[in-house]
């Protein structure tokens, strides 16, 4: 994007050419995504999606802010916690409803679940289970980009509790070394499970710490998709320009327990309250109210707008078929022959 | 009425857990449990759920997210004369403090020529059957199986997961304890007045003269359900639960097959070099001559454990196929 | 005189590496060598020394110590098209990447229902018997042939040294190739114009028909000592090399037993779970009816492999050990 | 100590009762190390001592310095080159010469060689041979302390490169976060093995990198034996009134291969030359001389002193026995009965 569509984007207010408020594809994005867990919730219930189940309800502004910074050259690593990520990222919500149904028509083929979502085509890299351990993965990426000489970046996230693991060290370090294209993005929800960030951390000012490693580091607030937008496009573009990686601590909350199998009782529920004040959603429907770019016949129109796409979704989820159990080894190598 | 017995009030195979860490940390000031929210959570599983309060923030400590250092540091004050218990939440996060256990735990002993015991319990979750998928579904007991130097325990009943620990603490080496994330629910009365169990030995849960089922942890119900659907058809299997998976108790596994002549391994692991190779190579070795039919093993199909269910169920050891192995182990 | 070949002239396993990693990195611009002092140190045991003026510091990649990362980095240039050799300096080191290994090289083809393909090739370092002591002397072969999703190679023989590198970086999927640290100054000449090697099939050293003695790596040498002195009495002894740890050459190893009705497995690696088990028991389950005595190991003690030259020694498998075994066998 | 006599030390121009000038035994302590592994060089090239040996000549002033800011309580953990630091902790130079030669009188039985040593009476936990293994370990030992309200603080070795490891990063954010009594000893010689630290670390100030898990650290000079006496006391002291960590950089330089196996093809003989010119040894020879503090006798009295000892431990330590083959599985698990 040019630095003036940049500055335009920042003030938010700019009309696209069909005269719409550009705010409302990041409202939809987040609606989408928080309905789209709502549903997930009920097919937990009963008892569709089963194993782990990780929601982001209250940290959509980090997906869909951080994911127009992106362009489809771009990689996407990310955790468990990533149905937000994929569905920003452009997988169709009836194929990650598909995969958790445990579907072949999953965007796993129903071998990865809730936590392993996988789309090669929109190069996106999953869908890690293991703490930071996407991480090392995304240097890689990285730096087969910056080897080649493509323009590509890639875009890792993560939590605030992996800042601690050793991977994060080891990855932070080899970036900076390496100037490697790589966004990072630290979605500090302020809990790692059930431990709170001053217990997890000596020094909870996570920005700091990446900047310890030589990269540009900067906090933003993860409830305000304009400013995490604003924050990733002039990140992404630094990192493309070759400033090397670049690490972004989007302060946010999750308003649901971490897991579904989490009683959720370590949290005091007056501070739940508080952050919900601060909901992305409601927040970014404010302010175009506030300014004119939005009525309530334009959000019932975008409610209604998710609900039949999520509808139809989960309809065509459930039609997809099992994989038979003659399959289950394959993909544990790649077949002679087949392209590798 | 008097003179009657109260009935035991029914546990769970977590509480059971639970009660042996509360006595181990009420008998001894040197026990303390660390690991990733063991504490304001109650541990991932809820096993220490409830023992922050009871013990306060210095004997029940949360760790960052750094398994090494934990590990490392529950290595370090054991060597300094505590007893820590380490939970690593499950085995599949395990293998980032793996460099702390084999070549600190395990080794420093014999490297410092004895002057360096480590008194240090660590117990992590392990298995499948959940439908976590291949990164939270491994079953390495036979990895640490591998490693001299320490002692490996997998409870599989009630009484070992309440009478596993202290035996454990009072090792003045290392002992790993495998808890199968399926058995947390288990719940059953807890016969009064069982002792610490001896870490030594195997256990026959079911004595039988055909063929031994010999598994241990999380497949021992599948092998006892497989026992009573043979005998109904008349094949009467002895199930063997292995509780101490490093060292193995040769003289109940070969006596078992001695009487039985026939032998099956039911394992979570995958089948190549696991844990299920050494119970088939050392049978074979020490019992050839007893042996009426090659060793069987019901493994894990060698995959990474996938999400969708049916496929997750086809890739686990079922008693579908234990019972299968058994009837061709009798021919 | 004219028309007379030129005679080969000797090389050692280290410049047979070398010279395949040339050979790969001058034909295919995908690959890239990355690894702890690989470059301007010239690889840790020189395997590397010179490739770095030749290629250049982009595609002969000093790394910081960090096993994880740099492991890491290369599945995620795999996973982008390059064709990554990483150098672990050695498989002692290689736990504190064991997790990127296993939960991520080997799992995310599956996991992803076969859209992300790792291209990766790691080679390591492996064994004892240089009086390095407990946390440098590690054969860990077994927990890697354990995993499935990645294919095993141990190169014993100039020969493969040269020429399993080719086939390993056209593998679509990863590769780990284990060198055992007795080999690199081993010399010899190489047959001029010998190809790739098939990585599915391991290969008779020496043919012989009273018992079968199957090994790989740093062993090999051993095994063929001991047939030597096996011969000078009388027993034929047939020796095979494994080459690939996963999968195993069933057919060739069964083949032998079956015409020898004797097995010996020779391995460096700890007894118990190791390696060494999965033979003795394929061998078993696959030869039962075949076998005239219980497959034999002859394996590391379990111990922490010592610094002091006699105990190294004796907690080795040696040729006398090989040699004993081979005789309980036959009888 | 008290403040005063650590007032003093940093003068470093006290006279200890008997007269004699402090240094003197500063100078003792680096000329026995030098001396020492001089001898390792002869018995490994009379193939006596085998495996892998990592001298530490060029940064004797680190172990000496450190040291004496150590009590007997205090524990001690460290790398595979640490003769330096075994020798000034008060292991008798026979038991580690014994060690090197595999005998059972050495100090780990023969078992552990040059990179294993161990002393437990000296609270001498090690001779880790993984880079940066000893870290959790040493922080282990710190917590026990500190749970036991124990004066004791423990003091781990462990060099630049080993930064770059996640047990780095791990071990001092939990340090940091539970306060623990550990001093950090990072002695920086610019190189992990062939690698320079700026290819190794994208911020090679490694104090900078420690204060950014929010303890403090000093870059202090490693060549100055009396620097490090003065920047240890005054960190041991902070750390033992329950400051926390503590992290000291002590910039030094090996002057000698990475090991013995190495050509050392990587570093510019100039560089070593000019590194040569601070040698710890003659740096505090000429100030001592410089103020009277010594004289060409007293420099020949204490070399005698120093090569007489040694000669008595080579001697003494080629006489020891070997472990009996029948022993090869001892002390693998305690044996029944023996305290733990
Ligand atoms: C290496 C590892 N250790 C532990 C776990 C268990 N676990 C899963 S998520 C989680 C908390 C992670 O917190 P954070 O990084 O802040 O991400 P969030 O869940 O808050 O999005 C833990 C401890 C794991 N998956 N991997
Ligand atoms: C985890 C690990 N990786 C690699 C090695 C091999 N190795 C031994 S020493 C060394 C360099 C360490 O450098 P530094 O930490 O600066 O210590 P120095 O040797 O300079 O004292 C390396 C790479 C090892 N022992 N452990
Ligand atoms: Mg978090
Ligand atoms: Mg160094």
């Amino acid at each position: 994007m040019t630095r003036r569509t940049a500055a335009n984007a920042r003030r938010g207010r700019t009309r696209a050419a069909d005269g719409t408020d550009p705010r409302l594809d990041l409202l939809r994005g987040m609606l989408r995504i928080r309905r789209f867990e709502e549903r997930c919730v009920e097919l937990y219930s009963s008892g569709e999606i089963r194993g782990f189940v990780h929601l982001c309800i209250g940290e959509e502004a980090v997906s869909v802010g951080v994911n127009r910074a992106l362009t489809p050259d771009d990689d996407v690593v990310t955790t468990y916690r990533e149905h937000g990520h994929a569905l920003a990222r452009g997988i169709p919500a009836e194929a990650v409803f598909a995969e958790m149904l445990g579907r072949v028509t999953g965007c796993s083929r129903g071998r990865g679940g809730s936590m392993h979502l996988f789309d090669v085509g929109r190069r996106f890299y999953g869908g890690h289970g293991i703490v930071a351990g996407g991480l090392p993965v995304a240097a890689g990426l990285a730096l087969a980009g910056r080897m080649r000489g493509e323009p590509r970046l890639t875009c890792c996230f993560f939590g605030d509790g992996a800042l601690a693991e050793g991977e994060f060290h080891e990855t932070a370090n080899l970036a900076a070394l390496w100037d490697l294209p790589l966004l990072l993005i630290c979605e500090n929800n302020l809990y790692a499970m059930g431990t709170p960030i001053a217990r997890e951390h000596a020094q909870i000012d996570l920005a700091a710490r990446a900047a310890s490693y030589g990269m540009v580091a900067w906090a933003v607030d993860g409830m305000d998709v304009l400013a995490v937008e604003r924050a990733a496009r002039r990140a992404a573009q630094a990192v493309r320009e070759g400033g090397g990686p670049y690490f972004l601590e989007l302060r946010t909350y999750r308003f649901r327990a971490h897991s579904m199998y989490d009683p959720d009782l370590y949290r005091d529920k007056a501070e739940i309250e508080r952050w919900k004040e601060r909901d992305p959603i409601t927040f970014l429907c404010d302010r175009m109210r506030a300014d004119g770019g939005l009525d309530e016949d334009g959000l019932r129109g975008v409610e209604k707008e998710v609900a039949e796409e999520l509808d139809r979704a989960v309809e065509e989820a459930r039609k997809g078929g099992l994989e038979p159990v003659e399959e289950l080894l394959r993909f544990v190598r790649t077949p002679a022959g087949e392209p590798s | 009425m008097t003179g009657v017995k109260a009935e035991p009030k029914p546990v769970t195979y977590r509480e059971a857990l639970r009660e042996a860490m509360r006595e181990a940390l009420a008998d001894d000031e040197r026990v303390f449990l660390m690991g990733e929210d063991v504490g304001r959570y109650g541990g991932a599983f809820g096993v220490s759920l409830g023992l922050l309060d009871e013990f306060g923030p210095d004997r029940i400590r949360d760790t960052p997210l750094s398994e090494s250092a934990f590990v490392g540091a529950g290595i370090g004050a054991a060597i300094a004369g505590l007893r820590p218990i380490v939970e690593v939440m499950t085995v599949n996060f395990s293998l980032l403090a793996l460099d702390q256990i084999l070549n600190n735990a395990a080794t420093l002993l014999h490297m410092s020529g004895g002057q360096v015991a480590v008194p240090l319990v660590i117990r992590m979750t392990t298995g499948a059957g959940r439908q976590l998928a291949a990164q939270h579904s491994h079953s390495l007991e036979g990895w640490y199986a591998h490693i001299p130097g320490i002692r490996v325990l997998a409870p599989a009943t009630l009484e070992d997961a309440r009478h596993m620990l202290a035996p454990a603490l009072a090792d003045p080496d290392p002992v790993v304890i495998f808890e199968h994330g399926s058995l947390y629910n288990v719940s059953g009365t807890l016969p009064p007045g069982a002792g610490p169990v001896d870490l030594d030995s195997a256990a026959v849960r079911r004595p039988g003269s055909d063929v031994s089922l010999i598994t241990y942890g999380g497949s021992l119900g599948k092998a006892l359900d497989a026992a009573d659907r043979l005998a109904a058809d008349g094949v009467d299997a002895e199930v063997i639960d292995l509780r101490t998976l490093r060292p193995l108790d040769d003289a109940t596994i070969l006596g078992s097959v001695a009487r039985t002549h026939r032998a099956v391994v039911v394992d979570e692991g995958w089948r190549t070099a696991g844990l299920s190779a050494e119970l088939a190579a050392r049978i074979t070795e020490q019992g050839f001559y007893d042996l009426d039919a090659p060793v069987e093993r019901v493994c894990a199909a060698e995959v990474p454990v996938p999400y969708a269910r049916q496929l997750e169920e086809a890739a686990l050891p079922q008693a579908d196929g234990i019972v299968a192995a058994a009837r061709r182990a009798v021919g």
